[in-house]
C-alpha cells in the first residue's frame, strides 16, 4: 500500500501550533502544540476533562479554533472542515457511540467509506477489514447496536480503516471494554500502523495500554501540555499521579 | 373619536394577551400557540354567564341571541378567569409528562385548532359559526362600557387602559418576583430546580394557568365590550400574531412586548388608512417577514431581556470581604443534630443499566465537615453514585443515610430539602439571569415563590426577598464575586461561572454538598480560585463530597478520598495513602 | 349504523388516510432528519398547486406538464426556505425554537403573497389537451363494485400515496444516501466523523419533503381547487401523523396517517361530519398524554 | 386615487422589494392569462363590448333612468362604504360585490348622476371585531351609505349604524336577526327561509311519491330553515319525514363522508342550504357516491357549476335567481358593461350590490326633487319608505325592466323567485314561486 508516501518537508504529518480553543465561554485547551510524524503512534494522555477530546475535534476541524494553526500533510487546515479533512486522509473515531447502532455491520463499514467514490475499493477494503476482525465478517448483516462494547470498538476501528487514512485518530478506544480486549485492540492498532505505514493519534486515560504501543506520548492537564516524551521513557516512568 | 378609541382598544387587548403570554414564553420558556383559543374560552364563558336567562330556543340557535345564567358582569368575569385557568391546566397536563419543545408547539397548535372547531360545532354554548350576540355591556352605576356608541367606546378604551396597566403590573410583578426567578431557572436549566429542593412542576402549571387566566379575563371584557362575537375571532392567526408580538418585542422583557404590540397592532389601522383595503394582505406579509428578518439579525428582539438591568446597578449593598461573609454565614445554623452519625453513609449501593453493572455494591461513609473525593478510573461509577445519593436514579439495592436517617428512594426535591445539594459537571448556570438571581433561586423558604404571598402578603414577601438577596450576596462575597452580582452570568469567565454554581449550592443551606468535577474546564489561571472556594465551604462547616478526575487537584483539595473501580470501593483513606498503593495506580493507569 | 355505510366509510377512510400518510412522509422525513418543526412545509404544497394552475393557463400545458411545473416549483420553494431561512440560523447554532419562528414567519407571509399576486379567487386546474386546446375542468370516473363506489382519482391517490411511502422508506433504508440520512439522524457526531456533509443531506431531505408536499398540493388542486390558504390544514395533518404514528419511524408515520384517516371517517357514523377534525386533534392529544413517543415509536433512550 | 396608488407602490417596493418584484412579474402575466381564458370561455359577445362598452352604458342607463343633470344629483357627492370579505375564505364574495358597486358608481356618474364615492373596508370574511372597528372608521370618515355583507358582522354593526345614522344595505348574508332594524335594508331575500316553501312544494308536486327528505346545511346560514322550517313544511306537504340532516363547515371541499351518510339514509330527495363553492363539491360527491335522485339547492353560481362539472346537470335550485341571460334591457346593458370592465359575466352577489347603488341614486333624486338634503341618510330612508319599489336587473322581459319592492315593515325584499334546473351548465326556469307568510299553505307558494 502507498500509505507511506508523505511529503511534508520537515517530516511531520501533523503539526498543531499553539492552539487555543473551547466552547463559547469555556476555554478548554490553551496554547497546545504537538506533532505526529509519518508512521508514528502518538498518545495523548490526561485525566477526564483535560481537553483531550477537544484537541482531537480541533484537529479534525469539527470545532472552531480561537487562535493557533494546524498543518496536515503539508497544508494548513486551520480553515478547513471535517468533510474536507476526511477526504484529505484523516479519520476520527469518537469515544462514545463510535458506530451507527441502527445499521448493520456492512452498512456501518460502507458509511465509514463515505468519502470514497470507488465502489470496488470499498469492496476490497471491506474484505480486508473483515479479515482483520473476523467477528465483523460473521455478523455482517446484524445491527451494530446489538454488539458488545469490544465488538463495537472493533467495528469503529474497521470503519476508520475504510478510508485508508494517513492519520487515524482514536478517542479513548479502551473505554468500556475489558482489559483483555484492550490489549488485543491496541496490538492490532500497532500491527496496522506498521503494516500500512499509517500514523495513529490516540487519546487515552489508560496509560499502560497506551505506553505499550506508543512511539511518543504527550500529557495534557487542564488544557495545557505538561509533558512530551518518547514511548520508551513513558514505559519506564513509575509515577503518573502528579501528571494527572 | 370612536374609531380611535376602538383602535386603542384593539391594541390594548393585543397588548394584554401578549404580555401575559410573555410570562409563559419569555420567562418560563414554554411556547404556546393556544393563547387565542384561551382568550375565546374566556369570552364565551363570560357571555354564557352574563346573558340573561331566556328560553327562546329559536333565537338561541339561529342568531346567537341566547340565554345564559344571568350573572352580574363581575361574577361572569371571575367565572371566565377560573374556567380558562382550568382549561390551561388540562392542556399543560402532557407538559408535566415531559412533553417539551416541539411537542408543546404541536400540542398547543392542536388545542388551538381543535378548540376552534369545537367552538364552531358546539352551538349550545357558542352559537355555532354565528356566534353569540346581545351580550350586555358592563354597567357601573348609570355608565355603560361598550364599543357600540361613540362615548361609551371612549369610556371602554379608558377602562381597557386601566385593565392593561393592571395586567402589565401583575405580569411584571410576577416576572420580577422570586416566582419569576423560578420561572427563568425553569427556562434555562430545568434540572437545577429539583437539585436545590424546589419542584419545577408547580410553577410551570401555575404559569400556564395564570397566562390563560389573564387571557380569559381579557376575553370576558372583549365579550362585554363587543356585545357579539363568533368563533372566527379566536383563530390561529391571532395566536400567531401574539407569539410574533412577544418574539419581536423581546422575550422575557415586558416593555419589549408593549413596543411589539403597538407596532404590530398599529400596522393594521395604518395600512388600511394610508393604502386602503387592498393593502390588507400586506400586513401578514410584513409581520411574517419581520419575524424572519428579526430571527436572522436580532433574535433577542427589539428590547431584549435585561435591557434595563444596567439601571438597577449600584443598588447592591456595600461590598463585603470574604472574611466578613464567612463570619456572617457561619451564623446560619445547621439543619441537623451535630455529632451523632457520619454525614453520609452509603451501604451496598447497586445499579445496573440494561444488564450493564454501573455500580456493584458500593459502601463508604463521608465524615462531617471534611472534603472527601471520589476517585477512580473512567467508568468507575462515580457520577452514578452521585445520582443515586441525590435521588436522580433509584438504586437497585442498598441504602443511603444522611446523618443516620434513611433517605433511599426519596425524590430529588425531598432529598435536596433534607440537606443534600449537588452541582453538575456541566455547571448548569442560567446564562440569561444575573449572578445574584442564579444564587438567590437556591435560598430556601422564600415567601415570594408562592403566589398567594405575592398577592396577599406583599410586605412580608418584600422583607423575605430583601433577606434572600442579602443572603445570596453573602454567598457571592464568600467567593469574592459579589461585585459581579448584577452581571449576566453568561458574561462571566468560566471559572467565575463555576464559583456561581458553588455559591448557589451554598445558598441552599444544605449540610452536605456534592460537587461534580468542580475544576474541570476551568483554565489553569482560575483553578486556584475555585479550589479556594471549595475549601471555604469546608471552613464554614459544610460536608463536601466531590468527584474530580485530576488527581493533581484532589491531592491539594481533599482531606479524604474513596477509590472506586467498576462501582466497588477499593480503598478509603487520605489521598496520599491511596496514591501510594501500586494496585490502585495500576487500575487507574491500566496494567 | 349499517354495514354498507361502514364499508363505504372504510374506503373513504383509506383514501383519506393514504393522503394523511403522504403528508406524514413529507414532514416526517424533514423532521426526523433535521428536528426542525417545519411548519413552512405548507409553502411547497400551495406553490405546487398555484404553479400548476398558472402554467396550465399561461402555456396551455397538458395536465402532466402542469404537474411537472408544480413539482419543480415546490422543490425550488422548499429549498429556498432551507437555504435562505434555515441555514443562516443553523450556522449560528440557533435554537430549534428560533428555527420554528422563522418557519412561522414564512408560513404567515406566503399565503398572503399568493393572494396579492394571484388574487383571491379559487383556482381551478384547466385541463388542456396535448394540442393545447382546452378540454374542461378535471373530472374523474366513478366505479361501482357491488354497493361500494370509488372514483378513479381515489384509486390513483391510494396507489400514488403508498408508492411514495414505499419509495421513501426504501430510499432511506436501502440506498447509500438513505443511510447517510439515518446516520445523521441517529448519530450526528459520528456522521460528521465519517465525512457526511450535513448540509447536502438537509438539501436532499428538504427536496424530497417539498416534492411530496407538492404532490399533496397537486392532488388537492386537481380534485378541488388551489387557493392561498389551502395548505396549512394538510401540513398540520402531516405533523399529527408523524407525532401520532411515532417519531423516527417512517412506516409508523404512514400507518399513523392511515389510522387517523380511518378514525376521522368512521367517526362520522356516530358524529356529524363536522366533528372529524375534533376527532383527529383529540386522538393526538390522548396519544401525547399516554404515549408521548407515538403509537409505533420507540421510547427515547 | 393617485395617492392610493402611490401608497400601494411604496408599500410594495419598500417593504418586500425583492420578493414582491419577483412575484409581481409572475402575477402580471398570470393576470392576463386569467382574463384571456375567461373571455375565451364566455360567449362571443365579449369581444365587441370592450371598446364601446362605456359609451353604450352611458346611453342605456339614461334610457332607463332618465337624463342626467343637477336634478339627477350631478355635483352631489355621496360618501359611501362597503364592508366586505376582502381577505380570508370568502374573498371571492368581496371581490364580486365591490365590482358590482364600483361599476354602478361609474355608470351613474357617467350618466350625469351623483358622485358615489366608495371606500372598501375588510371584515376578513366574518371577523366581528374587525367589522366593528372598520365600520367605526367608515362612520368617522363621514359615510352616508354602507353596503355590508355576511351575517355575523352585519348583525354586530346594527347598533353602530343606527347610532351613526347610516343607510345600510345587505345583499349577501341576510338573516332573520337583521329583519326590522332601523337603517338596515336587505335586497336579498332571506337566505333559505323565503324560497324554501316554494322549492319544497315544487319537489312534492314533481315527485309525489317522495317521502324521505335529506337535508344538508352549513352552521352559518339558514340554520333555522334547516332545523325547523323545512322539516315542518315537508311533513305538512307529504306526511313524510326527514331521514338525514347533516351540517358542515363553510369552506369544506371534501364531502365524501357526508355524501355517504346521506346515501345510507336512502332519501327520495335531497335539499341543501349550503352556498358558494361548497355546493359544487357537495353535488359532485353526492353523485360520485351514487345518489341519483333530485337535489334541490338554494343558490347557483357559475364557479360552483364549474367545480361540479357534469354532476350539476339536472340539479334544481329555488331562489331569487339572477341570470346574465335575462333579456331585461337594464340587465343586458349591465352585463355588457360588466364584461367590458371585468372580463367576466356578472353573478348573483355582484348584481345585488350593483342594484343597491341604483336604489341610492333613485332616493337621491327623489330627495332633491322634494327640495331636501340628499346627503342626509334619514331623508334618504324616508324617501325609501315612501315608495319602496325600484328597478331591477331581476325579472322583467325583453322590453321591460324588472321591479322589486322592499318591505317597509321588516325591511326585506320580494323578488321574482323560481325553481330552476341546470341544463348544459346553465340554469333554466321551470317554475315561478312566491314568498309566503309563515303558516300559509306551502302549495300557495307555487305561482
Amino acid at each position: 500500500m502507498d500509505g507511506t508516501s508523505v511529503n511534508s518537508s520537515d517530516g511531520n504529518l501533523l503539526e498543531v501550533n499553539d492552539v487555543t480553543a473551547g466552547y463559547s465561554k469555556r476555554r478548554v485547551i490553551t496554547g497546545v502544540s504537538m506533532n505526529v510524524k509519518p508512521g508514528e503512534i502518538v498518545g495523548v494522555l490526561g485525566h477526564n476533562g483535560a481537553g483531550k477530546t477537544t484537541l482531537l475535534k480541533c484537529i479534525f476541524r469539527m470545532l472552531s479554533i480561537e487562535s493557533g494553526d494546524i498543518v496536515f500533510d503539508g497544508a494548513s487546515i486551520t480553515k478547513s472542515s471535517s468533510v474536507k479533512t476526511v477526504a484529505s486522509g484523516m479519520s476520527f473515531t469518537p469515544s462514545e457511540r463510535p458506530i451507527f447502532r441502527d445499521l448493520t455491520v456492512e452498512q456501518n463499514l460502507e458509511l465509514g467509506a463515505h468519502s470514497v467514490r470507488d465502489r470496488q475499493a470499498i469492496k476490497d477494503r471491506m474484505g480486508e477489514v473483515m479479515e482483520l476482525f473476523p467477528i465483523l465478517g460473521e455478523r455482517r448483516t446484524q445491527l451494530a447496536g446489538r454488539f458488545s462494547g469490544g465488538q463495537q470498538r472493533q467495528l469503529s476501528v474497521g470503519m476508520a480503516l475504510m478510508v485508508q487514512p494517513k492519520l487515524m485518530m482514536l478517542d479513548e478506544p479502551s473505554l468500556g471494554i475489558s482489559p483483555t480486549v484492550v490489549t488485543k485492540t491496541f496490538a492490532t492498532i500497532r500491527e496496522l500502523a506498521a503494516e500500512k505505514g499509517m500514523s495513529v493519534l490516540i487519546v487515552e486515560q489508560n496509560v499502560k495500554a497506551m505506553t505499550t504501543i506508543a512511539d511518543r506520548v504527550y500529557v495534557l492537564r487542564h488544557g495545557e501540555m505538561v509533558l512530551e516524551e518518547s514511548g520508551d521513557a513513558a514505559r519506564e516512568r513509575s509515577e503518573w499521579w502528579h501528571l494527572f | 373619536m370612536a374609531y380611535y378609541g376602538q383602535i386603542a382598544i384593539n391594541i390594548l387587548i393585543l397588548l394584554s394577551l401578549s404580555v401575559s403570554l410573555n410570562l409563559l414564553l419569555g420567562y418560563a420558556g414554554r411556547v404556546s400557540m393556544a393563547q387565542s383559543i384561551l382568550f375565546g374560552v374566556g369570552a364565551f364563558t363570560a357571555a354564557r354567564l352574563v346573558l340573561p336567562q331566556l328560553t327562546d330556543k329559536y333565537n338561541a340557535n339561529v342568531s346567537g341571541v341566547g340565554y345564559g345564567m344571568g350573572w352580574p358582569w363581575w361574577a361572569a368575569l371571575l367565572g371566565a378567569i377560573v374556567v380558562t385557568f382550568i382549561a390551561a391546566l388540562v392542556i399543560s397536563l402532557p407538559a408535566v409528562r415531559q412533553v417539551k419543545g416541539e411537542y408543546l408547539i404541536l400540542l398547543t397548535l392542536a388545542f388551538q385548532l381543535g378548540g376552534q372547531q369545537v367552538m364552531t360545532v358546539w352551538e349550545a354554548v357558542t352559537g355555532g359559526p354565528f356566534g353569540v350576540a346581545g351580550i350586555p355591556a358592563i354597567k357601573i352605576g348609570s355608565m355603560s362600557f361598550s364599543t357600540v356608541k361613540a362615548d361609551s367606546t371612549v369610556r371602554f378604551a379608558i377602562l381597557m387602559l386601566i385593565v392593561t396597566v393592571i395586567v402589565i403590573a401583575v405580569c411584571w410583578g410576577i416576572g420580577e418576583s422570586p416566582f419569576g426567578r423560578l420561572l427563568k431557572t425553569l427556562r434555562e436549566q430545568e434540572s437545577v430546580l429539583p437539585s436545590v429542593g424546589k419542584s419545577p412542576i408547580r410553577p410551570e402549571l401555575l404559569t400556564f394557568g395564570i397566562t390563560a387566566g389573564i387571557a380569559g379575563g381579557i376575553g370576558a371584557l372583549f365579550a362585554f365590550s363587543q356585545g357579539a362575537m363568533t368563533p372566527v375571532n379566536f383563530g390561529l392567526d391571532l395566536s400567531i400574531l401574539i407569539v410574533s408580538v412577544v418574539v419581536l418585542g423581546g422575550v422575557g422583557n415586558i416593555f419589549g412586548t408593549i413596543v411589539g404590540a403597538i407596532i404590530l397592532g398599529g400596522l393594521d389601522p395604518i395600512l388600511s388608512n394610508t393604502v386602503g383595503a387592498d393593502a390588507i394582505p400586506w400586513r401578514a406579509v410584513i409581520y411574517g417577514g419581520a419575524l424572519v428578518v428579526m430571527m436572522m439579525v436580532r433574535p433577542q428582539g427589539l428590547i431584549p431581556e435585561g435591557a434595563f438591568r444596567r439601571f438597577k446597578k449600584g443598588k447592591t449593598t456595600e461590598e463585603m470581604t470574604p472574611a466578613e461573609a464567612m463570619e456572617s454565614l457561619s451564623r446560619v445554623s445547621a439543619t441537623h443534630e451535630v455529632g451523632s452519625a457520619p454525614a453520609l453513609e452509603v451501604e451496598g449501593l447497586k445499579k445496573s443499566f440494561g444488564g450493564l453493572v454501573a455500580v456493584g455494591g458500593a459502601s463508604f461513609t463521608i465524615a462531617e465537615g471534611k472534603i472527601t473525593a471520589l476517585i477512580g478510573p473512567n467508568g468507575a461509577g462515580k457520577t452514578t453514585i452521585f445520582n443515586m445519593i441525590t435521588g436522580t436514579f433509584k438504586p437497585d439495592e442498598g441504602t443511603v443515610k444522611l446523618f443516620g436517617q434513611d433517605i433511599t428512594g426519596l425524590s430529588v426535591v425531598d432529598i435536596a430539602n433534607k440537606g443534600i445539594a449537588r452541582s453538575f459537571q456541566d455547571v448548569r448556570i442560567c446564562e440569561q439571569m444575573t449572578v445574584l438571581d442564579n444564587v438567590a433561586v437556591a435560598v430556601p423558604k422564600q415567601a415570594g415563590e408562592g403566589l398567594t404571598n405575592l398577592v396577599f402578603r406583599p410586605l412580608k414577601t418584600r422583607k423575605v426577598e430583601r433577606a434572600t438577596r442579602e443572603r445570596a450576596l453573602e454567598c457571592l462575597a464568600l467567593f469574592g464575586i459579589s461585585d459581579k452580582a448584577n452581571d449576566l452570568v453568561g458574561e462571566l469567565s468560566y471559572g467565575d461561572q463555576k464559583l456561581v454554581a458553588i455559591a448557589r449550592l451554598l445558598a441552599t443551606d444544605a449540610d452536605v454538598l456534592l460537587l461534580d468535577e468542580p475544576t474541570s474546564g476551568v483554565d489553569p489561571a482560575n483553578v486556584e480560585g475555585v479550589m479556594q472556594g471549595v475549601r471555604r465551604l469546608r471552613d464554614l462547616g459544610r460536608t463536601v463530597c466531590l468527584v474530580e478526575h485530576s488527581v493533581h487537584f484532589v491531592q491539594q483539595l481533599a482531606d479524604r478520598a474513596v477509590f472506586l473501580d467498576q462501582g466497588i470501593v477499593l480503598a478509603e483513606g487520605t489521598v496520599d495513602e491511596l496514591i501510594n498503593q501500586q494496585e490502585l495506580a495500576d487500575l487507574y493507569f491500566g496494567s | 349504523m349499517n354495514f354498507e355505510l361502514l364499508a363505504q366509510l372504510t374506503i373513504t377512510g383509506i383514501v383519506l388516510g393514504s393522503f394523511y400518510a403522504l403528508m406524514g412522509m413529507s414532514f416526517g422525513i424533514v423532521y426526523q432528519t433535521s428536528k426542525i418543526f417545519h411548519l413552512a412545509n405548507a409553502i411547497p404544497f400551495a406553490a405546487a398547486g398555484f404553479a400548476a394552475v398558472w402554467s396550465a393557463e399561461t402555456f396551455h400545458l397538458p395536465m402532466f406538464g402542469a404537474f411537472i411545473v408544480g413539482l419543480v416549483a415546490a422543490v425550488i420553494v422548499g429549498l429556498l426556505i432551507l437555504v435562505l431561512g434555515y441555514f443562516p440560523l443553523i450556522n449560528r447554532n440557533a435554537t430549534l425554537l428560533s428555527l420554528f419562528l422563522v418557519s412561522l414567519g414564512v408560513t404567515v407571509a406566503f399565503p398572503n403573497l399568493l393572494q396579492i399576486v394571484f388574487g383571491t379567487q379559487n383556482k381551478t386546474l384547466q385541463v388542456y389537451g396535448a394540442d393545447g386546446t382546452l378540454n374542461r375542468a378535471f373530472e374523474t370516473q366513478v366505479y361501482n363494485v357491488g354497493f361500494l363506489t370509488i372514483t378513479q382519482l381515489d384509486i390513483v391517490k391510494i396507489i400514488v400515496c403508498w408508492l411514495v411511502v414505499l419509495c421513501v422508506v426504501l430510499f432511506v433504508n436501502k440506498t447509500r444516501f438513505g443511510r447517510s440520512i439515518t446516520a445523521l439522524r441517529t448519530n450526528p457526531t459520528m456522521a460528521a466523523a465519517v465525512g457526511i456533509n450535513s448540509k447536502v443531506v438537509y438539501i436532499v431531505v428538504f427536496a424530497i419533503g417539498s416534492l411530496i408536499a407538492g404532490m399533496g398540493g397537486l392532488f388537492v388542486t386537481t380534485e378541488f381547487v388551489a387557493y392561498p390558504t389551502m395548505a396549512l390544514q394538510w401540513t398540520l395533518i402531516g405533523f399529527i401523523a408523524v407525532f401520532f404514528g411515532g417519531i423516527g419511524s417512517l412506516p409508523g408515520t404512514a400507518l399513523g396517517g392511515l389510522l387517523l384517516g380511518l378514525l376521522s371517517s368512521w367517526s362520522s357514523v356516530w358524529l356529524g361530519v363536522q366533528f372529524a377534525p375534533v376527532v383527529v386533534f383529540g386522538a393526538l392529544f390522548i396519544i401525547l398524554l399516554v404515549r408521548p413517543q407515538g403509537l409505533f415509536g420507540k421510547a427515547a433512550a | 386615487m393617485n395617492r392610493m396608488r402611490m401608497g400601494r407602490t411604496a408599500v410594495a417596493v419598500g417593504v418586500v422589494a425583492g420578493l414582491s418584484g419577483l412575484l409581481a412579474a409572475c402575477g402580471s402575466s398570470s393576470g392576463s392569462g386569467t382574463s384571456s381564458s375567461a373571455a375565451a370561455a364566455s360567449t362571443s359577445a365579449a369581444a365587441s363590448g370592450s371598446t364601446s362598452a362605456s359609451a353604450a352604458a352611458g346611453t342605456c342607463i339614461n334610457e332607463i333612468f332618465g337624463a342626467g343633470g343637477p336634478e339627477a344629483g350631478q355635483g352631489v357627492t355621496i360618501p359611501a362604504g362597503m364592508l366586505l370579505a376582502v381577505t380570508g375564505q370568502g374573498s371571492f364574495f368581496g371581490k364580486v360585490m365591490s365590482q358590482g358597486a364600483l361599476l354602478a358608481a361609474d355608470q351613474i356618474k357617467e350618466a350625469g348622476g351623483m358622485d358615489y364615492q366608495i371606500t372598501v373596508a375588510d371584515h376578513k370574511s366574518g371577523d366581528v371585531p374587525t367589522a366593528i372597528t372598520e365600520t367605526k372608521k367608515l362612520i368617522q370618515n363621514g359615510i352616508e351609505v354602507l353596503q355590508t355583507s355576511y351575517g355575523a358582522p352585519s348583525e354586530a354593526i346594527i347598533p353602530i349604524i343606527q347610532a351613526g345614522g347610516v343607510l345600510t344595505f345587505n345583499g349577501g348574508g341576510s338573516s332573520p336577526a337583521q329583519l326590522s332594524q332601523d337603517y338596515l335594508w336587505m335586497n336579498r331575500m332571506v337566505y333559505a327561509e323565503d324560497p324554501a316553501p316554494g322549492a319544497l312544494a315544487w319537489l312534492h308536486k314533481t315527485y309525489p311519491d317522495a317521502k324521505k327528505l335529506a337535508l344538508i346545511g352549513t352552521m352559518e346560514n339558514g340554520v333555522g330553515t334547516f332545523k325547523e322550517t323545512a322539516p315542518n313544511i315537508w311533513k305538512k306537504l307529504t306526511g313524510g319525514e326527514v331521514v338525514a340532516a347533516e351540517q358542515h363547515d363553510v369552506g369544506t371541499t371534501d364531502f365524501k363522508a357526508l355524501a355517504q351518510k346521506i346515501l345510507a339514509a336512502n332519501p327520495d330527495v335531497v335539499q341543501t342550504f349550503s352556498f358558494g363553492d361548497d355546493l359544487g363539491y357537495q353535488v359532485k360527491a353526492l353523485r360520485e357516491a351514487g345518489y341519483k335522485g333530485p337535489i334541490m339547492m338554494d343558490e347557483f353560481t357559475s364557479q360552483a357549476a364549474k367545480i361540479a362539472g357534469s354532476a350539476y346537470e339536472g340539479v334544481n335550485f329555488g331562489v331569487d335567481f339572477y341570470t346574465p341571460a335575462n333579456p331585461n334591457p337594464w340587465n343586458q346593458c349591465y352585463v355588457k358593461a360588466y364584461k367590458a370592465k371585468y372580463g367576466e359575466d356578472p353573478e348573483y352577489y355582484g348584481s345585488n350590490y350593483y342594484e343597491q347603488v341604483f336604489i341610492v341614486w333613485d332616493l337621491v333624486k327623489r330627495v332633491i326633487k322634494a327640495g331636501g338634503d340628499p346627503t342626509d341618510a334619514a331623508q334618504l330612508q324616508a324617501a325609501l319608505i315612501a315608495d319602496p319599489t325600484f328597478n331591477s336587473v331581476y325579472g322583467g322581459d325583453a322590453t321591460t325592466v324588472g321591479k322589486v319592492t322592499l318591505d317597509t315593515v321588516d325591511h326585506s325584499i320580494s323578488k321574482p323567485m323560481g325553481v330552476f334546473v341546470v341544463k348544459n351548465g346553465q340554469p333554466e326556469l321551470i317554475q315561478e314561486i312566491v314568498k309566503i307568510k309563515a303558516g300559509e299553505d306551502p302549495n300557495s307558494a307555487l305561482k
